[in-house]
């Protein structure tokens, strides 16, 4: 199989999807002549022109519910937010005329639109710049949220999303845009809401979602040098998520730690330790852990940032102590 | 509207309207007149929940505008929605249905008073935050420009509205990709209890799309032949690819904010003395008595059909059962 | 003790507060001159004057930025949003400007602001004004977040929170809002953090916050009949949240039910369910049940509206559930 | 500044500024340009992390305006924000160290280039939001209104910036409240790749307040003695009462937006004329040496001395240590 990084996957996804549907066209700041702030969008203003694909002013309000009147209308409009934090700007059109309007009018209006771009933290751009909007979004019913970790899944998994008829967040993760993995050749479409087994084992589960698998991977090898079989799950979907994955994997590990560089108040590592206790209560044989972001704004300095985020080492170790092993 | 669908006539000169379209405009006002006014008595005896913004004395505007665009062209509004449908010739049974929360209603009893909506009429809302509509309707007249379409979108919010940021950024992002659409300022004179001057700093509302480059209209929002007038024009330079372009319709609401609201921040005379002088269906009722276009008897037998509307919108209202509960988790996603 | 509604606790909180510190001022849309959209400012325009109790534009952006920067600047903003829905077109202040300052000046510039307003669902109000944002807040350090339930703890929260130097988000109830208490004369301050024990009991805790309460006493009365004795737990802070109080009761009961009105996808109940786990694994006799809102938008409608909220019959449902009673 | 307090000469017509204010402004803006010279150095190197905003060729718009204003006046920026500190009278060392995220930075490290205060200097920050500087920079002015205080508050924001929803709410109720703050758009041609006339509808930046009440002035930006009487006016408009003023300073950045930003949207020749042409320092020297002011050695002594203030922030930006890693949880909150 040939060869991509997560950058190119998204951008053949939007380029494919654009070629196939009329309807689809990508608006969001510097997304053309500049090619994208981190160049996703690179080649695409060249091909499909600017009436497809639109430079927009610094007015995330504005051309975030401009997009949602436009899918409104019937068109398909990926959005790109330069980051996920400056959506924060949008978050009333996201939420209130987004999600809410098909179940407000009964069924009648949809809304097919993708909002993308990077989510959470990047490096060293400090606290107002690092945020990670899985569990606000994931909160919300009449959104589907997806956060993918590998370059295949974020090809098939965006030409999924651009194709469905609800309001989509897809998360991206600027450090994985530069990372490369095998993607199929030819249409290649995930499904929203199926987690995946990225690695099997059965002494406990690590379940993860974004950069967070690959923490999770390299976890499950130093585990495996100590004799510990993990397995590991990429979520792929915060919403729906695959709680049939997750009880299916407890029910063979009877344990679980959780993976996620957010916040850990009411973040998906609560909502799966929450779901794990509602399903699998007498499967669990230690506590559920959760790896996660420190409760802090992300500092800047390049130590403090360090230890604010979670790595291999500290999922290592949460799966380790769940397997009452140290 | 839903039971004789508005006459056109383009060739009248509508400062001196023709007989047929003073009794159109006559018809339409007074059903909405008339529907509302139901509305709020049957919000009064709990038929009605939650919030009832009620239009009675600005029926002018929308009746006035409606006229001046076609079955095609989009149109959006806040919560103060009612009328804006009966406009669009939506059926006063589903409007009526959905604001005493019933299966029968546009929304199935899902939405409310404040979100309704009509692909088939290409009505949008019906939107509850102060200002959505705006960027929304943006993008609605940023669809028909991309189809190449030739519709436009009257896009309808309140003077309170016209403070919030997102309407600048629209208007910018409107001018800088000559948007079909016209932002029509309902200017009311107050947004809840605020008058307009207590909240506004500046110049006249119709120029605040200036510094972006888009012109402002200014009329008389009691007046429906001058709003079909400015309607003309502010729908022509839409259009015909001129751009967004702003009509400020000064207006006035009769009642309080939502049926909840006892106006105590104004007078009784300043509306008293609004609805005496003022009244957008009296003045109309005058043109038509003057010109001699009916006779007391034909105006009488108006009312009465349109009583018969709204008596039988509300008792539809009535009678229309509450949702399934088993509609309860539906609609929330569309199937993939 | 003199009796007072939610609505008359509160004003008095804004009042005494106004009278001590000249630096404390109201501001919000319809709060002089109308008195507040829900009367909660009745009377504080005629004593403090419009230099101290300002109306706004709908303008929450703006509004809710500049109260942050004054507050920057020293001053002690109360910020009145009419509801926490609209709140959104504020959220970004909220989070980056107010929340996440203190940090990022490495402690040296704070922001002292409390916004509040009314959260959750009133009555057949609709999804765009409904919408419970405990979990939003909770997820974010930098903030604290308060929900009282009764008109004492609204007031000596609402009076601790003008004094804390870090922002606030109140959040009140609507329908709480007429509703009566006996409240202390004098004085009255109650700490932000502590939960509090409503009503004592050993079989189950029952934990909430805000109209929630009302629903677990209801329902604590309801089980009491079934010889089922429920302790409430008013949680009264949801961050910081007090684990220790809850930890302590279900070390007692071994039996736990959360009640929310917002949704569950990473609600506080995710929250409490996850903490509870890691906390007292082995004191659990049965799964965490939560109560909540149904996972839609609001409903308009009466009966659906009823159907997708919590009410005492369901919380005591699940209560007799982890009991395995039925 | 500080290491050398600038003089104040108000008597002094702006116009043929005084030799001695020439100087203080050469030596200022040489500060600001060395030591952006020297955190893109040490960016390059490695030393810096995340985004570094160079303010290069913008110079003279901060260093005119605080000669404007009073040390009790308020100032808040952009991310764009060394320049401004410098001219504050901030430490370079403090601000260095801040660059590389050392615990001798202002925020301890734990901010970052977009991230610094002192509420010792009155500098609010150091925002990272485009635009949300605007409404808290209201709030300052808010906060010395209502205290009476006399101070104004300087709010500096980027042409990109002002299509931002949320500076026309700010101009709304800065004009009703009539509060004390001087908008200042750094005009600088582009929002990251964006060339101002790609994003803006309508007229010139400067009148974007009019439609507000709020007057505008537009000035030179490259060139400092005009700024310094801009300054003049519109500072002077503020402390009066008469409520808010707009000044836009059209200026120039010479490097990209970022450091990561290569600045392919526009050519070389359009930097090199500007440079050649305009620059901001370039220009004061050569009045200085015109008229007489300082020869080449006094010239040469101010370079020297320049050059070891930033020698010596860079040197404090590597010494330092990183922040104590039992750090990271404190400064979250403050204790009630
Ligand atoms: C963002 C937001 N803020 C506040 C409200 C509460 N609110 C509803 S209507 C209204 C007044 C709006 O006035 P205006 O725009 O003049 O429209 P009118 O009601 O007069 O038609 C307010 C403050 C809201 N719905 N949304
Ligand atoms: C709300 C928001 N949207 C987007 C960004 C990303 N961004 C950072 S700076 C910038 C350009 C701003 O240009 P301008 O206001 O002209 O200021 P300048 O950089 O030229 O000083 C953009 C788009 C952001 N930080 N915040
Ligand atoms: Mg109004
Ligand atoms: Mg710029």
């Amino acid at each position: 199989m040939p060869v991509q990084t997560v950058r190119e996957a998204l951008r053949d996804a939007m380029a494919e999807e654009m070629r196939r549907d009329p309807a689809v066209f990508l608006m969001g700041e510097e997304v053309g002549q500049y090619q994208g702030a981190y160049k996703v969008s690179q080649g695409l203003l060249d091909e499909f022109g600017d009436r497809r694909v639109i430079d927009t002013p610094i007015t995330e309000h504005g051309f975030g519910g401009l997009g949602v009147g436009a899918a409104m209308a019937g068109l398909r409009p990926v959005v790109e937010f330069m980051t996920f934090n400056f959506a924060m700007q949008a978050i009333d059109h996201i939420i209130n005329s987004a999600a809410k309007t098909r179940y407000m009018s009964g069924g009648q209006l949809g809304c097919p639109i993708v909002f993308r771009g990077p989510n959470g933290a990047a490096s060293r751009v400090g606290a107002q710049h690092s945020q990670c909007y899985a569990s606000w979004y994931g909160h919300v019913p009449g959104l589907k949220v997806v956060a993918p970790f590998s370059a295949p899944d974020a090809k098939g998994l965006l030409k999924t999303a651009i194709r469905d008829p609800n309001p989509i967040i897809f998360l991206e993760n600027e450090i994985l845009y530069g990372r490369s993995f095998e993607v199929p050749e030819g249409e290649h479409l995930v499904p929203i809401g199926q987690a995946r087994v990225a690695r099997a084992g059965k002494d406990v589960t690590i379940a993860g979602f974004s950069i967070a698998v690959g923490y999770a991977l390299e976890a499950a090898e130093m585990l495996a040098g100590e004799g510990i079989e993990a397995e590991v799950i990429d979520l792929r979907s915060i919403r729906p998520m695959d709680a049939d994955a997750i009880a299916a994997s407890v029910a063979r590990t009877h344990r679980l730690v959780t993976v996620e560089e957010g916040w850990p108040f009411a973040g998906i590592g609560a909502e799966i330790a929450a779901l794990v206790v509602e399903r699998c209560f007498d499967e669990l044989d230690a506590p559920v852990a959760r790896v996660h972001g420190v409760d802090i704004p992300l500092p800047y300095a390049a130590n403090l940032e360090k230890l604010a985020l979670p790595d291999a080492a500290r999922v290592a170790a949460a799966a380790k102590a769940v397997c009452y092993r140290s | 509207m839903a039971t004789a669908r508005k006459t056109k006539t383009p060739g009248a000169d509508h400062k001196g309207a023709s007989g047929v379209d003073l009794l159109t405009y006559y018809r339409e006002m007074l059903l909405m007149r008339r529907f509302e006014e139901r509305a709020g008595q049957m919000y009064g005896m709990g038929l009605i929940g939650g919030f009832c913004h009620l239009y009675i004395g600005q029926e002018a505007v929308v009746v006035g505008l409606e006229h001046a665009i076609e079955p095609t062209d989009y149109v959006i509004t806040s919560y103060r929605d009612h009328a804006h449908m009966l406009a669009r010739g939506m059926d006063p049974k589903g409007v009526m249905a959905e604001l005493t929360g019933r299966a029968g209603g546009y929304s199935k009893g899902k939405g409310g008073s404040m979100h309704m909506f009509s692909t088939e009429k290409r009505f949008f809302g019906g939107h509850g935050i102060v200002g959505a509509q705006v960027p929304l309707g943006a993008g609605l007249a940023f669809a028909a420009k991309y189809r190449d379409q030739g519709a436009v979108c009257l896009t309808y919010f309140g003077e309170g509205a016209s403070n919030q940021g997102q309407v600048y950024e629209s208007f910018n992002m409107a001018s800088l990709w000559k948007l079909p659409v016209v932002f029509v300022i309902e200017n009311n004179q107050y947004a809840m209890g605020t008058s307009i001057t207590r909240a506004k700093a500046g110049t006249e509302l119709h120029q605040r799309g200036e510094a972006f480059g888009i012109p402002g209209v200014i009329a008389d929002g009691m007046d429906v032949i001058a709003i079909r007038a400015a309607g003309d024009e502010v729908v022509g330079h839409a259009r015909s690819g001129k751009g967004p372009i702003l009509l400020e319709a000064r207006t006035y609401r009769y009642r309080g904010h939502s049926m909840s609201d006892p106006a105590k921040y104004r007078t009784k005379e300043e509306v008293t003395k609004m609805r005496a002088e003022r009244d957008p269906i009296e003045q109309v009722r005058a043109r038509i008595v003057e010109g001699g276009h009916a006779d007391d008897a034909a105006l009488k037998e108006i009312d009465r059909e349109v009583k018969v509307i709204v008596a039988e919108a509300a008792e539809f209202a009535q009678q229309s059962p509450e949702p399934d509960p088993a509609k309860l988790l539906t609609d929330v996603l569309a199937d993939a």
